[in-house]
């Protein structure tokens, strides 16, 4: 990480002028009285409701630079969310403000609550000068104490947070963090921690990524037993069952947006809950701490208004009646493109693209650690695998399916990511019905029942039982069914199970599956690096599970069984990147991880998965032609919503 | 039974009532005439299926799709003086509802069913008051209880709020009659009113109509297949067999020494208390409306039928000595015509 | 005292029209389900409806050969094609003559909209006869077979008589295959809640009293009972192993079980009102036991109800199979029935540029309607108090 | 009839708790629970949810006790503090998040209610005075019509007519600018314009029903004798149909309205999510689905309750139509 990292338009700012320090001077001094806000800030400042815009920016605002010219106040972000637990929509667009922020043209990370960060050589240590009079939506100043208050009473108590985060530990103990002075945060691992930064800019809907700028201590202490001694009292008082869970409903991932009041650093402040009203509405944040480079205080849009609607068609109608300013979510799916496409006058709205950081439309995963031993060993041979993907026409899958975009593509990451293999991405991709039944003949697999399906190991007709979620990815159906018909010309029966995710989930826990089909997630450096699990068979969340035992044996839990020493080679390259901060060790050890896969033949893959589009209305200005949705960032929030505005 | 008066209440002139079923034209009503004279009762007798229902119905304007008043005229006297020729008018309209239940009521055969389960007695005859003569709430209330006290109804005022289903066939009964006469008609038509009831209630209520005449100074037109009602309260009587008039007249003469071969067949299924016992039934079934035989359409199931006459052609309906009237060859020529036998007096 | 009694001396009745003679005599010997077939056939609205049902099962029994193509038969190029129109007569240089034929598709891909627009080409022609070959079936599990009742000469050639969906695949051909699932799955299910139905029906309507109180209560109960967990916990329960097929068959007849309350009430209401009627008073004072009389007297009374019932239950089975597959739960793709079609065209796409989509919802249309009409006139003549 | 309304309202809390107790272990058939259905949602999203926090949160919402223990709580707080519970997907108490849509349904429930009785009720009525004529035959066909389209095509035909003919949207409850507005003519419009979708939809299904009863009985009663009765007194044609024939036969129809708001609301689920109208049928499939088990609970409680109170109700509004029934019961 090294030295501090500038943004790049100070850094421009400064090569450009050429000055001394004293050109810089005045140019902060000019800045400071030049601030303009949008005019109903301006309205409140007058009617005495809010103090000036200067008193209101810290003394170092973040100048933002538009992606493409300088914007102006008004107007809504409209758009629509499907049913109760939509929160992912909300997180990655407009929940997107840490102490960091992942940089598009840099590729880096940069300050944005903390004005300047610091790792250590070692990787050890991490040290975060916040800005200077930063405050939150409701006018307190933002300061190192509620970074502690919530590490110290929220991250450290375990009835808050049972076990803490996993990227806020190391494998020889937890983080220590601790405020030198109001603007100073520092964290100290025990081990280098190699993906420290990366979490902290990526946030998530559940525990794993809590925003632990999203504490403010003045609003919370009181709801707090260490803070205020009745606090259980008063809560139980609120129809709550005590303290703890007032507390965890207030600041909960979740709950936190089925409430409003509680004070942000985001651009827009909640005004109209994600509750049952079916609106999700906000305003902007008087006291937000970015400007633009005429030093106007950002954002330019007054706030959001995202419908709730109980149907996927109904975002269509919204969509075509012109009323999406811009989402991709749900709506932009492969089946709506055409309507879409078609209404687009109507609709006064265009596409931007939005390329995927999946490698692969679908994987198939066997499962290595089958309870049945003779499928078990019928899967784990490698040949078994390699004739069942040359039997798939790829090229059909592509046509008929996604329209002949991708190209046939197996389980390996995407060019021009670190870890990107042209054989492994290419292997036994072949369309070849000979070879494929040569070596099932070889495999001892040859008689054949009645109906033309070979004989399996155990006497009965060679089925393979795939189970596929009947409510996510439709797509995944119509191409089971198009392998359906290629693997009964080989003599396989493929079945087809439509089940419900949950179901599916438990069934791959409790290692009573065969096999499942699910996303291709790793195929950018960023996704990578953070789900290596199409690659290895360590999985926990029960949708990549393809090796229930091993991937236990990994994590340490039981049932589990010791799994062949490829596989440990790799289990060891992965704790390794997850250690090293060094990028380069990290990339040498995906390098190998997806070579081993590459060779183990793990699972098939089908096709390099197709971008994605989005719906963006004519009057959105500075929005980027393509928005790469990269995993865990928030991929969104990351091209700067707060410079997006409205032309006439 | 008192002599009639000048100008006759209602004036029955060569009625016809047919009905189109898919099966083709059935003559149900097929030139009937007759008269009913002021406070006069008429009794209209004979088997079903003769049209005698049809033909209360037809004067009551009551007749069901697909069958339609096709001719004939009936001349009624109303109130005021003035008369009307209820076939002429249509029988939904305004005229036609005025006339109904102010100037004609009429009581039907099945007291179990005609009266709606789901009203009170008390509303169901205050209705017609209401409707009729332009009656108040509380006037029209106490009009059905004068009107139920005159029928016999026991108890009326208290029991104004029961439900037809409570009452027992004849209290039903004089319901019905207490609804039809409650706004004085000149003339009651009784749809074979008694016949559902035991011989007592059918007693009762004979005996009960003919009060009423008197009171109320109203003509009857009773319909009844049963002869021995006829002999108790006919002023005159009207035999009908297949749509057509057989043999009409003054009671007195009509039972006492009937002139046409079916009514004295029918007067030969009465049960006789003195008599032999032996029932003799009229042989044969009533002919299918759709195959009427030809000529005397009595001729399959006459005794006396005359071959070559009585199957060829139809009898005329012939006056004979003033006021009765019959169908037959056997009196065609106005005289009793003798056969070799004895002659049927 | 009418005497309509026959007497022996009785002279000849005269010569009543044969026809009517001859209907009377033949009424009064016919059995009752003879004279409700008479009366049914007099009803043509009914007749009609009852032969266009028949026509469905039959089409449904026969899904193979007579649907052009197998359901799989999916074609990457005719994605969202079309109908095409059936031509019988083709007009060539020597004059026109009778050869049913369809047109051709030129097809471009546009990749930006996803989606391959078509335009009908007249010149390529594609003759079309009755008993031809085309994909292979094994019919009811009997024989292999590929030969198909109508459909192109040449084999493999588009032939998409009520367009294609998005694999491709003939839209006329699922159907007629969903007819099959749909029209038959629940039919065990529905049947098993008519039985409990009528004998819980008919015991609480006869006996009263607090028999009749339980059994109410028991329906309210049990018609709180939300059937969407139950689906969702039955499916789940079954073994993997089972054909989609079969777990949806197990699951409609084990909810029979709590399909039975909408009969049952009508048949206490029935029965309620008949109980006191004169025929079931003499029955009983005759001493006829219980049982015979509920079986024996009162139930052919309203066979009608009963058979309207049936009739007006199975549309309910369709209808709530297409609700089920709406809501994910039921069947789902790949398996193929009217709900699961319909499934997936409700969407705005299809209703802007594929509405030939909806071919299923037309069929489960006319299922539907000819069923109620078929139930409605079964009603009207087996109900002996119908004039 | 007073005692008659006592004994069956005694005996409804036996039944209700009956109920209560069917549908909590129902509602728990599914395989996993609330929690699991939330880990693989976020799964599908590239989240895991570590075990300690769902085992906390399993802790906290008390799933990891046995059922019987969580039913005893559950009713106790119903009886005692009219506490239905949390919520575990809104984090809000179970009435927060029924309340408002209940009105919402109830409103269309009654609107569709009341379309199905103007249209079908005399179209019942001429039905049987035009037996077998083409006024019949049309009349049933479209009633069945009504029948035989699956709700949710209809829904969906019915929003993008209105949206490519009209070029109004007719998604949500209200449009944009009366979304907050106090209530007011041009909101109570606006209102309307978007549930007339729903309520025609729910009407066409109850229609088909109603015209075929009425139809029936009306038949029976036309050729009851009280029928002539009423004509032999001077009435129009008219006013006696109303009077006597119909009055009977809305009693089968009446006896079933009891039970028309229960099967209404499980029946409007599919047909809300498509047009988007707030209502407890898609809140109940949604909790169903994701077993958020409260307020899965409370909304079937509550049907249940309706369905019990229908059944009473319509009891008792047949014994006030009809004296026969009412007389048995003394």
């Amino acid at each position: 990480m090294g030295l501090i990292r500038m943004t790049p338009s100070r850094r421009s700012l400064l090569l450009g002028s050429a000055a001394a320090i004293a050109l810089l001077v005045p140019h902060i001094a000019a800045a400071q009285e030049a601030y303009k806000e949008a005019p109903a800030l301006a309205a409140r400042v007058a009617k005495g409701e809010l103090p000036p815009v200067a008193k209101r920016l810290p003394t170092n605002p973040q100048v933002i630079k538009p992606n493409k010219e300088i914007g102006r106040y008004g107007g809504t972000w409209r758009a629509t969310m499907l049913g109760a637990s939509d929160h992912w929509w909300l997180i990655k667009t407009i929940a997107y403000d840490g102490l960091i922020r992942y940089d598009l043209d840099t590729k880096g990370y940069v300050g944005n609550l903390a004005e300047s960060f610091e790792a250590s050589p070692d990787g050890k240590e991490f040290t975060f000068k916040l800005r200077d009079g930063l405050k939150w939506s409701d006018g307190q100043p933002f300061t190192s104490a509620d970074i502690q208050f919530w590490f110290d009473s929220v991250a450290k108590n375990s009835q808050l947070t049972p076990s803490l985060p996993s990227w806020l530990r190391t494998a020889s103990g937890p983080v220590e963090i601790t405020s030198p002075d109001a603007r100073t945060v520092k964290f100290v691992f025990k081990e280098p921690n190699g993906l420290f930064l990366r979490n902290l800019a990526s946030n998530s809907n559940i525990g794993d990524n809590p925003p632990i700028e999203g504490f403010p201590k003045h609003f919370l202490a009181k709801l707090h037993a260490d803070h205020n001694p009745n606090a259980d009292a008063e809560a139980k008082a609120a129809g709550f069952s005590g303290w703890v869970e007032r507390f965890t409903t207030v600041t909960g991932p979740l709950s936190r947006w089925r409430f409003t009041g509680l004070p942000t650093m985001q651009a827009w402040v909640l005004t109209a809950p994600y509750d049952d009203k079916r609106r999700v509405a906000a305003e902007r944040n008087p006291y937000y701490h970015k400007v633009d480079p005429n030093g106007q205080q950002l954002p330019y849009l007054d706030g959001y208004d995202f419908r709730v609607v109980d149907d996927a068609e109904a975002m269509v109608l919204r969509a075509t009646a012109g009323e999406i300013d811009l989402q991709d979510r749900t709506l932009a799916s492969l089946r709506n493109k055409s309507v879409l496409f078609d209404n687009q006058e109507k609709g006064k709205y265009h596409f931007f693209e939005v390329p995927q950081p999946h490698h692969n439309t679908m994987v198939l995963f066997l499962n290595h650690n089958h309870a049945n031993p003779q499928k078990r060993a019928l899967i784990q041979n490698k040949d078994f695998r390699i004739a069942l993907s040359h039997a798939i026409n790829r090229k059909e899958i592509i046509d008929l399916v996604y329209y002949g975009q991708g190209e046939p593509w197996q389980v390996a990451p995407r060019k021009g990511s670190v870890g990107y293999d042209e054989k492994v991405a290419k292997q036994y991709t072949e369309y070849d019905k000979a070879k494929a039944n040569k070596i099932l003949d070889e495999l001892k697999l040859d008689k054949r029942d009645s109906a033309g399906f070979r004989i399996g190991p155990d006497g009965s007709r060679l089925s393979i039982i795939v189970e596929a979620p009947s409510d996510f990815r439709p797509d995944w159906i119509d191409v089971l069914e198009t392998v359906k018909k290629h693997w009964k010309e080989v003599g396989v029966d493929l079945q087809i199970r439509p089940l419900g995710r949950a179901l599916i989930r438990n069934r791959a826990l409790a290692n009573e599956h065969e096999a499942f089909v699910f996303l291709g997630n790793g195929g950018e450096d960023i996704d990578l690096v953070m789900h290596p699990d199409n690659f290895l068979p360590y999985d926990q969340t029960g949708y990549r599970t393809f090796a229930l035992l091993w991937s236990n044996w990994f994590a340490g839990k039981q049932p589990s069984e010791e799994p062949p020493e490829n596989i440990k080679r790799a289990f060891e390259l992965y704790r390794k990147v997850q250690s090293s901060p060094d990028p380069k060790v990290q990339g040498e050890a995906i390098k190998e991880i997806v070579k081993i896969s590459g060779d183990e033949f793990f699972n098939i893959g089908i096709s390099l998965a197709p971008p994605g589009y989005g719906l963006i209305a004519n009057s959105m200005r500075n929005v980027p032609d393509s928005i790469t949705d990269i995993g865990t960032i928030p991929y969104i929030g990351v091209v700067k919503p707060e410079q997006f505005f409205k032309a006439q | 039974m008192r002599a009639p008066t000048a100008a006759p209440l209602l004036e029955v002139d060569n009625l016809r009532t047919h009905f189109t079923t898919p099966g083709g034209l059935v003559k149900s009503v097929d030139g009937v005439s007759f008269t009913v004279g002021h406070q006069e009762t008429v009794c209209i007798v004979g088997e079903s299926g003769s049209g005698k229902s049809i033909t209360a119905r037809s004067i009551m304007g009551l007749v069901r799709r697909p069958g339609r008043v096709v001719g004939g005229r009936m001349n009624f006297r109303l109130r005021d003086g003035s008369t009307v020729d209820l076939a002429a008018i249509p029988p939904d309209s305004a005229t036609y509802r005025a006339i109904r239940g102010r100037e004609i009521g009429m009581i039907f055969q099945e007291p179990m069913s005609a009266l709606s389960p789901v009203h009170t007695i008390g509303s169901q005859i205050e209705e017609g008051i209401r409707l009729h003569l332009g009656f108040g709430a509380r006037a029209a209330r106490e009009r059905a209880v004068d009107a139920l006290e005159k029928v016999g109804f026991p108890g009326a005022r208290q029991r104004l709020n029961t439900y037809p289903f409570q009452l027992s066939g004849g209290l039903r009964q004089r319901v019905c009659i207490a609804m039809a006469l409650a706004c004085e008609p000149s003339l009651l038509i009784a749809d074979e009113p008694t016949t559902a009831l035991d011989v007592t209630t059918q007693a009762n209520i004979l005996e009960l109509l003919l009060r009423l005449q008197g009171e109320l100074g109203m003509a009857i037109v009773f319909i009844t297949h049963d002869l021995g009602v006829v002999a108790e309260i006919a002023d005159r009587v009207v035999v009908m067999y297949l749509g057509q008039v057989m043999e009409a007249g003054p009671a007195s003469g009509i039972l006492g020494h009937p002139r046409h071969p079916y009514t004295r067949g029918l007067l030969r299924c009465v049960a006789d208390i003195e008599g032999d016992g032996l029932l003799r039934a009229i042989p044969g079934i009533v002919p299918h409306p759709l195959a009427r035989p030809p000529g005397c359409p009595f001729s399959t199931r006459c005794e006396e039928m005359m071959p070559g006459l009585c199957d060829t052609t139809a009898p005329e309906l012939l006056a004979i000595n003033g006021e009765s009237r019959v169908r037959c060859h056997l009196w065609s020529s106005g005289q009793p015509h003798v056969t070799e036998g004895a002659v049927h007096g | 005292m009418s005497s309509a009694t026959d007497t022996t001396a009785a002279a000849p009745a005269p010569a009543v029209p044969a026809a009517i003679a001859a209907q009377e005599s033949r009424l009064a010997g016919a059995s009752e389900w003879r004279l409700i077939w008479w009366r049914f056939r007099r009803h043509r609205l009914a007749f009609a409806s009852g032969i266009v049902v028949l026509a469905i099962y039959v089409i449904a029994l026969l899904a193979d050969p007579i649907a052009p193509a197998s359901t799989e038969a999916s074609k990457p190029q005719y994605t969202y094609a079309p109908p095409q129109m059936l031509h019988l007569f083709r007009t060539t240089d020597d004059g026109w003559r009778f050869e049913p034929h369809v047109l051709g598709y030129r097809v471009q891909i546009d990749p930006r909209a996803m989606r391959r627009s078509f335009v009908t080409d007249p010149d390529t022609v594609i003759p079309v006869g009755l008993f031809v070959r085309g994909d292979r079936y094994s019919f009811l599990g009997l024989f292999e077979s590929d030969l198909h009742l109508f459909g192109p000469i040449e084999a493999g050639q588009p032939f998409f008589l009520l367009g294609a969906d998005r694999l491709g695949r003939d839209v006329l051909s699922r159907t007629i295959h969903g007819a099959r699932v749909s029209m038959s799955i629940g039919l065990v299910g529905v049947l098993m809640s008519l039985a409990i139905g009528v004998v819980l029906g008919g015991l609480s309507g006869y006996l009263g009293g607090l028999v009749d109180s339980a059994i109410q209560r028991t329906i309210e109960i049990i018609r709180s009972i939300p059937t969407i967990p139950l689906w969702m916990g039955l499916a789940a329960a079954v073994p993997l192993t089972w054909h989609p097929l079969a777990v949806y068959f197990a699951v409609t007849v084990i909810l029979s079980l709590i399909g039975w309350t909408t009969i049952a009430r009508i048949v206490r209401g029935k029965f309620l009102s008949l109980r006191n009627e004169d025929f079931v008073v003499s029955a009983r004072l005759d001493g006829a036991s219980q049982t015979r009389i509920i079986l024996v007297h009162m139930l052919p009374s309203f066979y009608s109800y009963i058979i309207a019932a049936t009739t007006l239950a199975v549309p309910t089975m369709i209808l709530s199979e297409t609700a089920l597959s709406f809501i994910g739960l039921g069947l789902q793709p790949p398996m193929v029935s009217w709900g699961v079609l319909l499934k997936e065209a409700q969407n705005i796409r299809s209703l802007a540029s594929a509405p030939w989509l909806f071919a299923p919802g037309v069929a489960v249309m006319i299922a539907v309607l000819s069923l109620s009409f078929l139930g409605d006139g079964l009603r009207d003549a087996a109900d002996p108090y119908q004039k | 009839m007073f005692a008659f309304i006592i004994r069956r309202t005694a005996l409804m809390v036996p039944t209700m708790l009956i109920i209560s107790a069917i549908v909590f272990v129902v509602i728990q058939l599914p395989p996993g629970d609330f929690l699991d259905t939330l880990a693989s949602q976020l799964a599908s999203q590239g989240e895991g949810l570590a075990d300690s926090q769902i085992a906390l949160l399993r802790e906290r919402y008390g799933l990891d006790q046995s059922i019987l223990v969580q039913y005893l709580k559950w009713i106790t707080n119903i009886v005692t503090a009219l506490d239905f519970g949390q919520s575990f997907e809104w984090n809000k108490a179970v009435l927060d998040v029924i309340a408002p849509r209940f009105w919402v349904t109830l409103g269309i429930a009654l609107l569709s209610l009341a379309l199905t009785a103007v249209v079908a009720i005399p179209c019942g009525i001429y039905v049987s005075l035009r037996q077998y004529s083409l006024g019949d035959n049309l009349a049933t066909f479209f009633s069945f019509l009504g029948l035989a389209v699956p709700n949710v095509l209809m829904t969906l035909v019915l929003m993008y007519a209105s949206f490519t003919l009209f070029d109004s949207n007719p998604g949500g409850l209200f449009s944009a600018q009366y979304q907050d507005a106090p209530w007011s003519v041009g909101r109570v419009l606006d209102l309307l314009a978007h549930l007339w979708i729903p309520a025609v939809v729910l009407a066409t299904a109850g229609t088909a029903e109603v015209v075929r009863v009425m139809r029936a009985t009306m038949l029976d009663e036309l050729s009851k004798p009280y029928v002539d009765t009423a004509r032999a007194k001077g009435l129009t044609e008219a006013r006696l149909t109303m009077k006597y024939p119909a009055r009977i036969a809305i009693n089968p129809i009446v006896s079933k309205l009891g039970w028309m708001i229960p099967i209404i609301v499980s029946s409007e689920a599919v047909v809300s999510i498509v047009a988007d109208i707030p209502t407890m049928g898609p809140l109940l499939l949604r909790s169903l689905l994701a077993q958020d088990m409260y307020l899965a609970g409370a909304i079937i409680l509550l049907l249940a309750f309706l369905t019990v109170i229908g059944t009473l109700i319509s009891d008792i509004l047949l014994a006030l139509l009809d004296p026969r029934i009412r007389h048995a019961m003394e």
